[in-house]
């Protein structure tokens, strides 16, 4: 037992590798449902190689006593099933000194990429002492070994393998429970054996099925998507679940018919959301644009990958901002939002379908691979801020009824086309005002089968009823709707996920950092932030869940009088660059941006506040020899 | 969802006070005529009829009508129309658009939309090339027609054959229309809306401005359609191999086979129920 | 004659305007073709009612002695030969109280809201005056008058007449060449009648088919494209020219097919071009992503019109910068340029498609539609800077040969994949390193047909070779590589077109002003500056040709220690924003961005300018009083 | 452009050194193994022979092969090619993929390349399954196939028909293989390679992971093609009734058009003198 394994009130992670068919994934996830069950938090990721299917690959966990929001800095334990084609794997599986590593001594010598770490190395057969057991698989006994080390009793890890095996035949179980308890060290203590229970409600799911069930928790009944990874799993979730609640998935022929059954779900009355990933959100755009123009809610799940086109379809980076932010022609402002954490995926899917709705616009949620595929056992997410639902007709004319005389801008509900031959064809004589001018932008929306209130929907410049037209006054008023509505309404305070620590002041005459931070990042940045205030260092970190639109009096007042510093995973700065479009940043302020594909690592933040700002007191955080993470591009503030 | 008791409306009843915007002569005016006709005919309620289109002259249909309507993208009326229908079967959802959106850009969806047999009655306003955008060719254009500068050769291929395609890809109902017979037009129109599942009606609907020939043409070229298709759904359905394009009347009608219903949508409590058992799953 | 329009030495507007068949267009057109027989410059844009054909409309021109550059304040001359929904063209047509109208008293009265104006009127009675010739028509007696009131002569407009109805039968042309004559007002003198030929070498064309020339001069011999408005006449000039020089234009399906078809014939070695709107180029994002990725030259003419959505598809706005800069998912580094002008069209398109070839990416030219649909006399527009072709294997090697020792990153040209089992095959033996990294991040790149080259182009990570790679090492190289073959190119003068007057100094303890633009606003922006500079103010004027990559230092320089005002025409400050994001504008920078449809007029930039950085001598300049342009919206500079 | 003497090449030298990423058993090997032989037999040099296809597992082919390739984009590996045989018709260009690639998303491609008739060889390695995505239905999935979570009671649509579609559209050329028997597949590709004009080759070609029964099933199920579909310029076209999917060879070829041959291209003093003069008419 190294120092970091044997200490289990801190997070350990570990990782199980092995070549094709070596059940690496399986002894993974059998982990963490023990680790569920022993009222740990914890999260896994995966990698493969290359074949499509039953390549090498490794599963890598971090679990704790207190909830784990990613993935640290190192590997603190290794069991390695064999070493086939390990080399792959080096950059995700950072090992230092303090290392543990279990190897298959009959699987060959270690390999010097893996040598080099310095870490402890341990031989346990564990191919041979699964020979033991008819059936019996190495993979499992490494989970008796790995789930010991991390102090997973052996009770949780039988009962989680029989739950993720529950559908292979009993036999398989039961040699899997035995050789788990072959690798499980002798004797297992009472309490190691004893039927478990976790003492508090806890959660296992991945990003996607989070995000999936925030859809639902929304109301929304209707899915139309196409496959692509890694959102998939999230479609692949939500299938069988819309099937029980009612709700419908129809599989489109690809993502341009997707995002317009979409339009065509939502204009009828039913709130409709999709999943993609990059090469699908491209072909969405004139979708979405749709969707802005003609004022119908939709929601887009991206759950990006690496880019550019086809790019890293397995592996995660945050590189689909711009076009997230930006990706519509014309002006078209919608709502953009990106979750936090894998809970926070049920949290943000929730909210944007809910404000999408409410808006009635289209709203874009960037989830990533890291949190889609990631599976977590957290505590259960929070609903979202409630939000009033579409503004129908009655609730219109009750807005209007005692302040007709005050508002600007309230036309009759039942309006009519403005001037004589501003719109295109002739004035309205009692048609509904679809698009009506109101107070606060929201225009009352009749869904079909009510009667009196039909319109036409329409992507053209249009006046209140939805005519065609090009004139000036129409179209201006049009724009300036779709940009008031979204500016003008009360996000309250989830905007953004904020943490002061209990001493964000100056100190010695230096002024407090702010670590500014999006979507999946959020984990590696907050857990920088806890250590650098052990370190002394007053710090708030601020992670934006609501992009657009940004609240910059918020932003501006939160970053006042500190040094900021801006934290994504993507070549260019793209938050960096947009805070700047948006003036909310100070002109010193500092980017922290690298490419994908690899996780965030706490240490690589640490390193870039120490360069940057410095403070003489801060250690320097070595990342693990081996990590690829150093050679990121920083921008500085020139202007 | 419909009102209660609706009086009965005459065809006039289903347009609306917008004035198209149409050339004078343009065959879509017979397509607006007749769809009032057969919406009249069957006596739908207009607040439960929503009409979809893409972009295009023909696109412009929806705002004429006095219905539910959505003027969408370009060659994306059918999936529009499609999420529509299946979130809301208690429609009638009608499907409108020409040649260009719905053989040229909008073809894919024209084949999965004849496999997926959603009930729509979709109706396409052929007049062999792209009217909104000043005259270029479509794939139901002749490929020997030189008067768009942008094909000065003429497109130089064969024309498309829709209703060879939608009977390949699985339609179960195929007609042939002319908008210059808005009569008869109207009854297929009629026949397609009733026939549960998807149903295409190509109708010749000839362009004045930049095909001033079709409209004399048609008029003189369409004659009865007599034989039926052939369908099997187990082999490969063929044409009489003696349509020649201009054969009116259903060209193919399937067995209407038996739609599953609307789904049960749930009571917003029992929703609330499922979702809280989805959520004690995630526990151990 | 009211004094605008009998003086002949400052630019007139004229503007024509009639119900559907009254061919108020034509007149336009001969109008313009006399000026250009008169070494005249000019302009001529166009409006037209919602009808898809035949509806009433209007030629809007402005003809002058100087080169036109933009549409001007208001109408001086208007020529109405009936009064069918005039009101559509209020806004169109700013009239004031120095404005003439003539129009046809049997038409019966001028409408209220254009004698409000209170312009001069003078009955003309073009129709009666036609009946007189056989087969006469009352726009041609117009064209007489009109020609005559700006000065262009009988000669001229006889000939401009045989030219534009060239087609016509020739009694047809004959009847209106008497009818011109007839509204003509004698004596003609005899130098009116005299032969003409313009002293000078002057061009009389679109912007749509400027571009295409400029298409044709870069060596493009390759377009594919959907017809889409206003793009299609870029697309129909094209067409006939592609056959005579042997380049081929494919009409393909949609705009997804139409991209991946440059691609294709890029890849085999033919320079690829397309031309769309904003419908389109959301169509485009996915395909143009994979230019960038595989890098494969290709170019894509945006030819924008109104947002969001379907949006104006007959009228011009700038509202799809974000989507040209932003658009893609991933990082996807790539050229964003913007024709200036009519004539700049051709240079523009030209340099683009030179810089892609070079670049081996893809160039976005965002025309627009008040470019691409005028048309012009103008000087012929100059060649583009020259830029090296294509890097083939030939050059490639001869850059290498004499700097292997010095230069970091040049691998052999038969490179190797790199250490083992980094990328996601085996390594390669000898195969051809079509990615190599380059001192200057070019890559060689051969054409299919070459021997020993062969290579397999990706859009997915790749390393040397194109060989998909997940390798965070590989992925990091080629964003890199793709980022810094564009930075690091030297761009020359060409970036921005720049007049700074003859005395642009401090004055009166007052900065000088910088008016920042781009794209077709360049015309009125220009205008603004030289009536500034007349009352006493020192402007520069900065119209930026290519967007990106920004010419971060030269932008900083050049805005030194002035006021800055950003113009544009759009709701949101596109141009503004982004020079925010890349930090090269001031704080105090100001913005004026409003919608389109309204062309731009040099006097609501004069009075913007006013309001924000008044000098006191600073005359207010009255936009014509029934312009609709006056409600703006300013984005201040607030960080 | 093709090097003056190239050595007679076998089958192996068409291979790159770039080892698939497929799993043991995919049918995709016998499709790169059948289209190396193919190009063998033709003699065709690497470097004048470009492979296109679009994303999937089996759009994967390309890299395996040492002539010039492009792994595009998903679903448009068509167009791509199109673009590049109409620059280059000099070239042999071959477009491969898969039944999702080139059915559901690259659908709309298909048709208008049959209707184009470029001359292009287009290799479908069928699966009936998504391999790529981890196994969702494709268009020619059975639709009570129950496997894939994303469509838990079964894609429930009649399969699509690649023949049939075909033949609507105007493809010249249509064949079926089966990539369990690669010398049969080497022989149809040739021939399809040698079309003069758009030749479509079907191939079944079971994924092993997603779909295991297939592999032995379409082995036992695969019979030779007797009858020709039937093809008439002039009407709709019919494939024989009894077409059941699993006929195995050419199904049909029209008579061989002549095309139009390669455009003489300018030489660039030529070019520029045509230039000249475009902007000689610019001026008065
Ligand atoms: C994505 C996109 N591409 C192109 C266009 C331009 N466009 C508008 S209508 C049209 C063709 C219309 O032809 P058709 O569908 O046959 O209708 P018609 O006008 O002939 O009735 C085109 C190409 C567009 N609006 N959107
Ligand atoms: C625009 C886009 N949508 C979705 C995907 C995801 N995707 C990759 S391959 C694939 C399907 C592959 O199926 P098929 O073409 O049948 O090939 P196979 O893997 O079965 O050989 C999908 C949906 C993508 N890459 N791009
Ligand atoms: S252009 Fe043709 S299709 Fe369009 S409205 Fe006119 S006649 Fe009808
Ligand atoms: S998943 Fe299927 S299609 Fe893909 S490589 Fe494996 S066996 Fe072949
Ligand atoms: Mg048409
Ligand atoms: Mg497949």
């Amino acid at each position: 037992m190294t120092r970091r394994t044997s200490d289990h009130s801190q997070p350990i992670t570990v990782a199980i590798s092995g070549s094709g068919g070596s059940g690496a994934l399986t002894a993974g996830s059998i982990l963490l449902a023990a680790a569920q069950r022993c009222d740990r938090y914890g999260l896994m990721m995966r990698a493969a190689g290359p074949q499509v299917r039953g390549g090498e690959s490794v599963a890598i966990l971090r679990i704790g006593p207190t909830p784990v929001t990613n993935i640290g800095d190192r590997v603190d334990l290794l069991a390695a099933l064999d070493w086939r084609n390990i080399e792959r794997f080096v950059d995700e599986l950072p090992l230092d000194s303090d290392s543990l590593i279990l190897f298959d001594p009959d699987s060959g010598p270690i390999p010097d990429l893996i040598a080099a770490s310095g870490a402890e190395q341990r031989g346990v057969r564990f191919a041979n002492q699964a020979k033991a057991q008819p059936e019996g698989r190495a993979n499992m006994v490494a989970v008796g070994v790995a789930g010991s080390a991390i102090g997973l009793s052996l009770t949780a890890l039988s009962e989680a393998a029989g739950e993720i095996l529950a559908n292979k035949p009993v036999e398989t179980v039961r040699a899997t429970q035995a050789c788990i308890s072959a690798g499980y060290p002798k004797p297992a203590l009472a309490a190691e054996t004893a039927p478990t229970r976790p003492a508090r409600r806890r959660w296992r799911l991945s990003g996607n099925a989070a995000a999936g069930l925030g859809a639902l928790r929304a109301g929304v009944d209707f899915v139309a998507a196409y496959p692509i990874t890694p959102a998939s799993e999230m479609l692949e979730w939500l299938a069988p679940q819309l099937e029980r609640i009612g709700g419908n998935l129809v599989q489109a022929e690809d993502e341009l018919a997707a995002v317009s059954m979409l339009v065509g779900a939502s204009f009828g009355g039913v709130p409709a959301l999709t999943a993609t990933s990059g090469p699908g959100l491209s072909l969405m755009t004139e979708g979405i644009g749709l969707a802005v123009a003609s004022e119908t809610p939709i929601v887009v799940v991206d759950v990006a990958r690496g880019g550019p086109s086809t790019g890293l379809p397995t592996k995660s980076e945050q590189a689909d901002l711009d076009q997230a932010l930006y990706g519509l022609h014309g002006e078209a402002p919608h709502l953009v939002l990106a979750p936090l954490d894998v809970g926070d995926c049920a949290f943000t899917t929730e909210w944007a379908s809910r404000l999408a709705e409410r808006l009635q616009t289209a709203a874009i949620v960037l989830s990533d691979q890291a949190l889609g595929q990631t599976r977590a056992v957290i505590d259960p997410p929070a609903a979202a801020p409630p939000v009033p639902g579409r503004k129908r007709i009655d609730q219109d004319r009750a807005e209007q009824a005692p302040s007709t005389a005050g508002t600007a801008g309230t036309a009759g509900t039942a309006g009519t086309a403005g001037t004589a031959g501003t719109a295109e064809e002739s004035p309205a004589k009692t048609a509904f005002a679809r698009y009506r001018q109101s107070a606060d932008g929201i225009s009352p929306m009749s869904i079909p089968g009510e009667a009196g209130l039909t319109y036409t929907a329409d992507g053209l410049a249009h006046d209140e009823r939805g005519t065609p037209s090009s004139n000036a006054a129409h179209h201006r008023a049009q724009l300036a709707k779709l940009a008031d509505k979204l500016s003008g309404h009360d996000y309250g305070d989830a905007w953004a996920r904020r943490d002061r620590g209990d001493d964000y002041t100056h100190r010695n005459g230096s002024r407090p950092i702010s670590l500014v931070t999006w979507g999946s990042s959020w984990g590696a940045v907050q857990e920088a932030a806890m250590r650098l205030r052990e370190q002394g260092v007053a710090v708030q970190t601020i992670a934006l869940r609501l992009l657009a639109p940004l609240q910059h009096e918020a932003m501006r007042r939160a970053l006042a009088d500190s040094e900021v510093l801006v934290v994504e995973i993507n070549a260019s700065g793209q938050l960096f660059r947009y805070l700047h479009a948006e003036r909310v940043l100070p002109s010193a302020a500092r980017s922290f941006a690298r490419p994908g594909p690899l996780p965030l690592r706490p240490a690589e933040i640490l390193n870039s506040v120490r360069e940057l700002f410095g403070p003489p007191e801060l250690e320097r955080t070595e990342a693990a020899a081996i990590s690829g993470a150093g050679s990121s591009r920083r921008l500085g503030g020139q202007a | 969802m419909s009102a209660t008791t609706t009086p009965t409306l005459r065809a006039r009843d289903y347009l609306s006070d917008i004035k198209p915007i149409w050339c004078p002569g343009c065959g879509h005016f017979g397509v607006l005529s007749a769809l009032t006709k057969a919406l009249a005919y069957l006596e739908r309620p207009k607040e439960d009829t929503a009409v979809i289109s893409g972009i295009g002259c023909s696109s412009r249909l929806p705002a004429y009508l006095d219905c539910y309507g959505f003027h969408g993208l370009h060659g994306r009326a059918l999936p529009l129309a499609t999420g529509l229908k299946v979130a809301r079967p208690d429609l009638t959802v009608i499907v409108a658009g020409g040649d260009g959106d719905g053989f040229s850009i909008g073809g894919n969806h024209f084949l999965h939309a004849c496999r997926r047999n959603i009930d729509l009655c979709y109706i396409v306003m052929d007049n062999a090339v792209y009217g909104m955008t000043k005259g270029q060719a479509s794939p139901t254009t002749p490929p020997d027609w030189t008067r768009s500068p942008l094909t000065p050769n003429g497109p130089g291929i064969p024309v498309f054959r829709p209703a060879a395609i939608a009977l390949a890809a699985g339609a179960g109902f195929i007609a042939r229309g002319f908008s210059g017979d808005p009569h008869g037009l109207s009854e297929l129109i009629a026949r397609a809306i009733l026939h549960p599942g998807f149903a295409f009606v190509h109708v010749l609907s000839p362009c004045r401005t930049f095909r001033p020939d079709d409209q004399s043409d048609w008029k003189q070229g369409v004659h009865p359609f007599t034989d039926r298709a052939r369908c099997d759904a187990e082999a490969v359905p063929a044409l009489r191999v003696d349509d020649d394009g201009m054969g009116i009347g259903v060209l193919h009608e399937a067995d209407p086979k038996a739609h599953s219903g609307p789904k049960d949508t749930l009571a917003d409590a029992d929703r609330a129920a499922a979702i809280d058992r989805i959520e004690a799953e995630l526990e151990v």
